[in-house]
């Protein structure tokens, strides 16, 4: 059952990526990511990462991809159907990631990994957003900081950037 | 002009110096006020003179910086001159080494397939920069040839020696041929100076005490002859503002004294008896003998052809009529010109009629020298601190490099 | 297997019941807008079909399921269809985590079943936020897809509108969050038992009354926030009728017309059981206990707590008809400095303030 | 900013007015709604209508066809065919009458330019139809549209207006009141 | 249950779709499409293997990724309205005053 | 509150310069225009209050000192970064004031963004964690997207803003793989479980390979190592120019400060394996970036390819590092690294700086044409560029000989003397390039046509940053030691 689920998801997922890729209209494309979004959080869900799994809707598909929309329409972007010349690149980095996935997977896989036996706050305790809240305000305080720092980085040079009238000195 | 002179007399610390980096750093330090001596001030085509010189130089001292760099961690992790000179290397590293050091002093000689910065560089350089190039920076080469490859890679030096003196002899008698042809007298005198440059690095190459002894000796006297020859140049350059020597013709009528000197320098040049030159070539002529009887035969053309493209020179300039149009401006030498010149014709005539205290001097450092590639041969890995270097080395465990290690 | 089944056929009843109520609700609200519109204009409203024009919903939805389904030229005929429908089925399942009622557990063969929630999750406000932000979607591509300007501009406006203030909301809801210590919708309820002053909004203390944590500012700010989060008056920047014809359903007709009114009614509705369950204590009454308690009879306090909740929910939804009926549209740029300049700093000091609270008087 | 305007300002203190003001509306509840379907209001005397062709009450056409009211609409609504009555070439009458009434605009100035008072400004309003086609009125139409807005006629057609001699000069041979 | 590494090569397959994506494309906003089809694959791996130690750390991970990916959309998108109110023009080959 | 004292007495360095950085912006909108020098003159303020708070934990801390649940340390290693970027972004504020002004886009929070970009660059070279090192190296990312396009008045500036922005964003998105693929090996993203992660799985496994290339390629982007340069020339030039010196000098020694942490404390387990993949990328990198460098005309992009170029020298450093044999084998190696990005620091930063001065004085000052005959003109700007662009070349007695030859010591004494002699030949490519700058200023004559040059005035702060800059150069180049055993003693942390 577990796997049914995963393969769905999976396959949508791995579907709705080459349509983002491939497809023309940036809006179109847009939609695919969205899609997308929504089964990597379904992804989430299914391991027992809820909170991620909100946010993922919230973040990416909530404010992330409305302001991609935001900004196709704003500029008014109709078709897109040209490619850039970098075939033969792209299609050799591509086998090359490719044929290393498979050697990966066909000759080693996963092996046994190194079970963490730090002093994480491990899931299951408390709830999912619970534990992640907890360590979010003590282990990982200072990331935090960092993180607040960059969203105020972000927003005012986005604002500086995209102001219409800037002063000048 | 000025600016750069305090900087190019720090070259003087190269000679002295008894640390490898600091050595390179002196070798290194010349080449931006060299640079811009020829190509701010230099001629129409200094630009490009200027880069070439630059280039040539830098890319042959590159090597030397990795050479230096090899010898320090094989050599004891020291830069002390000395210390490496006692040390003894594996003949293979010998031999790279060889070459990278080769490719530095070669490069600043300039030894015959590394010249041709040369003539480029004289040509289109201030008669100051001409007479520094010449005197001192050629000398650079030499110096380095005598201080680090013969008594730090003996082995190497030896092996190489039949190359070396090949070289040179092809840039004796290849600098005299190309000075035969030329109209220009400061390219004249550069292609001459490549050619005795080569006796100098035949001296030091056929590795007896009386080839390197008459090496350095020739050392000097370039510096001194070649120097006056320059500024004789120069002189004429700044009156007639041609270096031609179809422009320069008949000089005796209207500057007795200057054409007396320019012919005083001609002959040391050409190594005539009794000035310094003959002394020099002399003495490598003599080393040159005890090693080979051709080489000796065939540097000795390069000297017949000396003489033949000096005197024709002379001839051509001293003697003749001048022409009309640059006679108002041909006054002969003042007093500063002639302070300059006077004292190098006095130093041509001692050292070339008393070359004693000179070759005295020189004879304990260059018997040093000679013994310690000699006992190089004997013992290859005779320094115990060379031996453990080497076998730590081939075990791998090395100690780390700390501050005290790399300071200088 | 059979318990699987079982269980699925339970949830579907009870999404069942719930949409048919949502769908009722929303259709009496059409009405109602019109009617209580019409009284504060002092008008009738709609007085033709059945009595008291009682029938006007059902005469609606059977106009608008007969009427010719437009799609413009150049419309992009795929995105055109998919927009109502994302509206419609996005603000439908918002309500999945809404208790309706109180937290009672029933046993149906083995299974343990909540009947007045859906899907009691832990995470539900987040749930909200998501649905909430994903609303956006169905209006910004039924405004692309119809080719048109006032479209174009409608769903554009829409865009930044929803983005704006979707982070009040979720600022505004923080305070509650903190005095709650969970996300589920029907624990953050149930601690705001004991009486009206209990209630979030209050934020009185179990022992006794003082409202040091009082959320009546991101109340407010909440209240504001919703409002213009399902485009309602005086925040309808998106279907301004007078500017943009009607925004980004200009080009809509027939039934995927009906799909964006409902689905705005829906949003409405959404955010007025979220206002209630997290800010006026949801199904608890505003005096401890319930009156069929007292009387005796327990099994019925059920009714009583439904009852409240609808009266809250219909509080609200009655209130958005009230500001619709008595304020003019802001201008553009005067909603977007209203949510950034006012809205936001509010949202934000009430979180300090809140936690600040908190960390001197904990509850 | 004083103290009290700030105040209002944080307590949306002009908006609660307006809500009051609203709400209060809805509690006195007055409502001036007509309920036009089942009760009409009383149209006023000058009220313009539906356009009328009239008659004499002998029955006769008082139109004589003369395309006067066709030049005075502005709105080219009106399309008159006329011709000579048969057999008395000095008289004519509209052989055909055709209004659009979808493009009328209720002006009246058709009924000021008519010499006769042929035309007439009925209170009939309620003209919805489905198919705008049967707004385009014939003559019999509008004929009909007169006899049952205008039931009382002037009795003597010469009497009637000082151009109607000028124009008939004599009333053997008019058309016949119809069935 | 699922291995884990049905996840890893799920996220791999996905981050080079969007490698190729990025390479590929020259409309500056499929790139940045494709830069979150990345950085979605990266989430899916942490995701997948902090279930699999039972880590909340990877989650974390996931968290602030998330923050910085929002982030960067905001300059981003900023910068490519500046540049077409500039020049009209998003394409990445239309870009001529600079080589690229 | 308490139970965080000690740790952010520990990060108080970056506590300040975060809060000054919030203190311009807030600032910024109520200062008046004619007064915003005031801001920049509070950052400098606060950066040197900074620099004296690290160098005076030089001595009360010399172990390693972990704050924040080990995400970060101060260490010595950590404090020589902190010490190089905080004079790097002092000079830059100082550079940039005259700069701004002549641009017409003197704003305030420019230097907040620098400072919130050095807070980023602080916290990525602290960072024992792949966390807090991602995060820093978003925040000095995203700071400098946004500083690249401050001149919106010109194209250019904002196309580079989006070259910039797009392969950032890519290559943040390929290390972030790299990090995920690490946390899957090890189950934790600090450094130190890396580490005993390889070292219990073994350097084998390709997984652990795959993840070594792609934060290697991540990094390699940041540090604009060929083939992840290609953003770098565009970015350079459409920057303002006292952006592409920040950049050029406090990104890429930030970068480079985690990428070493990261390599050897995360990954030194792998040693053997990303010497050869950092051999091949410096070799690529010092041939592409001298090479292409002889073709450009415009300067700033000269200085891009050239920049290009040092990274490659720096990585010889990092490939002798990762040769290294022992337990610190690769401390001269690494040292090496540390004293050359110093010593690049003073001498790019001098570089810019006189281009942004020649900007000053309404000359269009990028195109290398511009400076022709600025010897005439300027004879003392014309000298220090001189200087600057002798020690770009390498030539004694400059101080960019000294970090060459750190380097090259380093990589011979790592058995790869050929390596060394390959840089040195492409040093020599370099000088050409570099020379032909003071070609055209010292030899060629002012082109006629050019109405009257106007006389450049250098402003005060700007003099004074090019006094460091020289002092640096000429300090450096005659007396390096105390340098040199900083850097020495520093690296010893880096375990």
């Amino acid at each position: 059952m577990e796997q049914v689920v995963f393969f769905y998801f999976a396959l949508v997922i791995a579907a709705a990526s080459v349509l983002v890729v491939a497809l023309r209209n940036p809006i179109y494309s847009a939609l695919a990511l969205l899609i997308m979004f929504f089964h990597v959080a379904g992804l989430y869900v299914t391991l027992h990462a809820e909170f991620l799994a909100a946010v993922q809707i919230i973040v990416y598909a909530g404010a992330i991809l409305v302001l991609y929309l935001f900004v196709v329409m704003l500029l008014n972007l109709r078709q897109d159907d040209r490619y850039h010349r970098q075939w033969p690149m792209a299609g050799i980095v591509g086998a090359t990631l490719v044929i290393e996935a498979i050697i990966l997977t066909v000759m080693k896989g996963w092996t046994s990994p190194v079970v963490a036996t730090g002093t994480e706050t491990t899931v299951g305790a408390t709830t999912n957003a619970g534990a992640i809240g907890d360590v979010l305000y003590s282990t990982y305080l200072f990331p935090f900081e960092v993180a607040s720092l960059i969203l105020l980085v972000a927003m005012i040079g986005a604002i500086m950037l995209a102001k219409k009238d800037i002063g000048e000195c | 002009m000025t600016s750069s002179f305090p900087w190019l007399s720090l070259i003087l610390v190269l000679f002295v110096a008894l640390d490898f980096v600091l050595f390179y750093v002196f070798w290194e330090a010349m080449l931006i006020p060299m640079y811009l001596l020829i190509g701010v001030w230099g001629g129409p085509n200094r630009l490009y003179a200027a880069i070439k010189f630059f280039l040539y130089t830098l890319a042959g001292s590159v090597l030397l910086l990795v050479a230096i760099l090899v010898l320090y961690f094989y050599g004891g992790h020291t830069f002390d001159i000395l210390a490496l000179s006692q040390g003894t290397y594996p003949a293979s590293l010998q031999m790279w080494l060889f070459l990278a050091f080769f490719a530095a002093f070669a490069v600043k000689v300039p030894m015959f397939p590394f010249h041709t910065w040369l003539p480029d560089a004289h040509v289109e350089a201030p008669t100051a920069g001409s007479v520094i190039l010449a005197s001192i920076l050629l000398k650079m080469g030499t110096y380095g040839f005598l201080r680090f490859s013969l008594p730090m890679l003996p082995d190497a030096s030896l092996s190489f020696t039949p190359l070396m003196v090949a070289l040179s002899i092809i840039a004796i008698i290849y600098g005299a041929y190309m000075a035969l042809a030329q109209v220009d007298l400061k390219k004249l005198i550069a292609y001459s100076s490549v050619s005795h440059m080569g006796f100098v690095t035949l001296g030091l190459f056929v590795l007896n005490q009386q080839g390197i002894e008459g090496a350095v000796l020739q050392m000097v006297n370039h510096g001194i002859t070649t120097g006056g020859l320059f500024l004789c140049v120069g002189i004429i350059y700044e009156r007639t503002h041609s270096r031609l020597i179809a422009d320069n013709v008949g000089l005796a009528t209207p500057m007795p004294q200057y054409a007396t000197l320019l012919v005083i320098f001609a002959l040391s040049s050409l190594g005539l008896p009794g000035t310094n030159s003959f002394v020099g070539e002399f003495l490598v002529l003599v080393g040159t003998f005890l090693w080979s009887k051709v080489a000796t035969a065939l540097a000795s053309l390069g000297i017949i052809l000396a003489a033949t493209y000096l005197l024709w020179m002379i001839q051509r300039v001293v003697f003749g009529v001048p022409s009309p149009h640059h006679l108002p401006k041909l006054s002969d030498l003042n007093q500063r010109e002639l302070a300059t010149l006077v004292p190098l014709v006095v130093l041509v005539f001692w050292i070339g009629l008393y070359p004693n205290p000179l070759v005295s001097r020189m004879h304990q450092s260059v018997t040093n020298t000679i013994a310690s590639m000699s006992r190089a041969k004997v013992a290859p890995t005779a320094s115990p601190s060379a031996e453990e270097t080497t076998e730590s080395l081939l075990v791998g465990s090395r100690e780390p490099l700390t501050a005290q290690g790399s300071s200088r | 297997m059979t318990e699987l089944s079982l269980r699925l056929a339970v949830s579907f009843a009870q999404i069942l019941a719930e949409m048919s109520i949502v769908m009722i609700t929303v259709a009496t609200l059409t009405y109602f807008e019109r009617k209580v519109l019409g009284w504060m204009q002092d008008r009738m409203g709609p007085m033709e079909v059945g009595p008291y024009g009682l029938l006007q919903p059902v005469a609606d939805g059977i106009k608008l399921f007969f009427k010719e389904d437009i799609v413009p030229a150049g419309a992009n005929k795929a995105m055109f269809a998919l927009a109502p429908m994302l509206t419609m089925v996005v603000s439908m399942i918002g309500f999945a985590v809404i208790p309706f009622g109180p937290n009672l557990t029933l046993d149906i063969y083995g299974m343990t079943i909540k009947p007045f929630v859906v899907a009691d999750i832990n995470i539900g406000i987040l749930y909200i936020l998501a649905i909430a932000s994903i609303g956006a979607y169905g209006i910004i591509l039924g405004g692309w897809a119809s080719n048109s300007k006032y479209s174009l501009l409608g769903g554009l406006r829409a865009a930044a509108q929803v983005i704006s203030y979707e982070l009040n909301v979720g600022l505004a809801l923080v305070g509650v969050l903190m005095l709650a210590g969970t996300m589920s919708l029907v624990e953050i309820t149930e601690a705001q038992s004991g009486g009206f002053w209990h209630w979030f909004i209050w934020g009185g203390r179990p022992d006794g009354f003082f409202p040091i944590h009082t959320q009546i500012f991101a109340f407010v700010v909440f209240v504001i926030s919703a409002v213009a989060e399902t485009n309602r008056i005086p925040f309808d920047l998106p279907e301004a009728e007078s500017e943009l014809v009607a925004g980004f359903f200009t080009e809509y007709s027939g039934m995927r017309f009906a799909f964006f009114v409902s689905a705005e009614y829906a949003n409405m509705m959404l955010v007025s059981c979220v206002a209630s369950a997290l800010f006026l204590g949801g199904w608890n009454a505003p005096y401890p206990g319930t009156i069929f308690e007292y009387v005796g009879l327990e099994q019925l306090a059920w009714i009583e707590h439904i009852v409240w909740f609808a009266a809250k929910v219909y509080f609200f939804l009655f209130m958005f008809i009230w500001i619709r009926a008595t304020l003019p549209r802001l201008r553009y740029d005067q909603l977007m400095r209203f949510g950034w300049k006012v809205m936001l700093p509010i949202a934000l000091a009430n979180i300090i303030v809140t936690s600040f609270t908190l960390y001197f008087f904990p509850r | 900013m004083t103290f009290n305007t700030w105040l209002k300002t944080i307590t949306f203190y002009e908006i609660l007015v307006g809500m009051k003001a609203t709400m209060s509306h809805m509690l006195h509840y007055r409502p001036v709604t007509e309920q036009y379907p089942h009760e009409k209001r009383t149209l006023p005397d000058n009220y313009r209508g539906m356009l009328a062709l009239l008659r004499y009450d002998d029955g006769t056409e008082k139109c004589v066809g003369c395309d006067l009211c066709e030049a005075a609409c502005p709105s080219r609504v009106i399309r008159v065919v006329s011709a000579e009555v048969p057999g008395e070439p000095t008289k004519r009458y509209s052989k055909e009458y055709y209004m659009d009434m979808t493009r009328c605009l209720f002006c009246g100035l058709c009924v000021d330019a008519c010499p006769v008072d042929a035309l007439g400004m009925t209170r009939e309003f309620e003209w919805s139809v489905y198919d705008k086609r049967q707004l385009h009125l014939n003559k019999e139409q509008l004929l009909a549209i007169g006899d049952r807005s205008f039931p009382v006629r002037e009795k003597q057609l010469e009497l009637q207006h000082p151009n109607v001699a000028f124009f008939n000069v004599a009333f053997k041979h008019l058309p016949q009141k119809p069935g | 249950m699922v291995p884990i590494s049905y996840y890893l090569i799920l996220s791999g397959i996905v981050f080079l779709i969007g490698f190729v994506g990025v390479l590929l494309r020259r409309n500056i906003i499929i790139i940045l499409l494709s830069v979150e089809l990345m950085l979605n694959a990266t989430n899916i791996n942490f995701v997948a293997f902090s279930q699999y130690f039972h880590d909340v750390a990877g989650q974390v991970f996931v968290f602030f990724a998330l923050t910085v990916a929002a982030a960067e959309v905001a300059v981003g998108l900023a910068i490519i309205i500046a540049l077409y109110r500039a020049k009209s023009a998003i394409n990445i080959d239309e870009f001529q005053l600079l080589k690229w | 509150m308490s139970a965080y004292g000690a740790d952010l007495l520990a990060l108080l360095p970056e506590l300040i310069i975060v809060v000054t950085a919030c203190l311009v912006i807030a600032l910024d909108p109520i200062t008046p225009a004619s007064r915003r020098d005031l801001l920049a003159w509070l950052s400098v303020g606060a950066l040197v209050i900074c620099l004296g708070i690290t160098i005076g934990q030089i001595n009360s801390v010399n172990a390693r000192v972990s704050a924040f649940s080990e995400l970060v340390v101060v260490d010595a290693y950590a404090r020589f970064w902190k010490i190089l970027l905080c004079s790097v972004a002092g000079l830059t504020i100082l550079t940039s004031l005259p700069y701004l002004k002549a641009e017409r886009i003197h704003l305030g929070e420019y230097y907040g963004f620098i400072l919130l970009a050095l807070s980023g660059m602080m916290v990525m070279v602290s960072g024992v964690d792949l966390l807090t090192i991602y995060l820093g190296t978003e925040l000095m990312s995203l700071s400098l997207y946004v500083m690249t396009g401050l001149n919106r008045s010109k194209p250019r500036s904002l196309e580079a803003a989006a070259k910039y922005f797009v392969l950032g964003a890519f290559s943040s998105g390929i290390l972030l793989y790299g990090i995920s693929l690490l946390y899957g090996l090890a189950g934790s993203t600090k450094l130190a479980s890396i580490a005993s992660a390889i070292g219990s799985r073994g350097a084998d496994d390709p997984l652990v390979l795959i993840a070594t290339i792609l934060v290697a390629v991540g990094f390699g982007f940041k540090i604009a190592a060929v083939p992840f340069h290609m953003w770098t020339p565009d970015v350079y030039q459409g920057a303002p120019t006292s952006v592409t010196a920040f950049m050029a000098v406090a990104a890429k020694a930030a970068s480079f400060a985690a990428f070493m942490r990261v390599f050897v404390e995360g990954l030194g387990g792998l040693k053997a394996d990303w010497s050869l993949l950092f051999l091949l990328i410096s070799v690529v990198t010092l041939v592409l970036g001298n090479v292409v460098a002889i073709v450009q005309t415009n300067i700033k992009r000269m200085l891009a390819y050239s920049s290009i170029a040092h990274a490659g020298y720096a990585l010889i450093g990092f490939v002798a590092a990762g040769r290294g044999i022992g337990l610190s084998g690769g401390t001269p190696g690494l040292a090496s690294i540390m004293i050359y990005l110093a010593i690049y620091s003073f001498m790019t930063l001098g570089a810019f700086a006189v281009i942004g001065m020649l900007r000053k004085g309404g000359v269009e000052g990028e195109e290398i044409e511009d400076f022709t005959g600025l010897a005439k003109r300027q004879p003392l700007a014309a000298f220090l560029m001189l200087i600057f662009m002798t020690s770009l070349a390498g030539i004694p007695p400059t101080a960019g000989f000294i970090g060459k030859f750190y380097v090259f010591m380093a990589a011979v004494e790592a058995d790869l003397a050929w390596l060394a002699a390959l840089a040195l030949v492409f040093a020599v490519v370099s000088a050409y390039y570099y020379m032909r700058v003071v070609m055209v200023m010292y030899m060629r004559d002012p082109s006629p046509s050019s109405v009257a040059p106007p006389h450049l005035v250098a402003s005060p702060t700007l003099s004074f940053v090019l006094a460091c800059a020289v002092a640096g150069v000429i300090l450096f180049g005659l007396y390096p030691n105390p340098l040199v055993s900083f850097a020495l003693q520093s690296v010893l942390t880096l375990k």
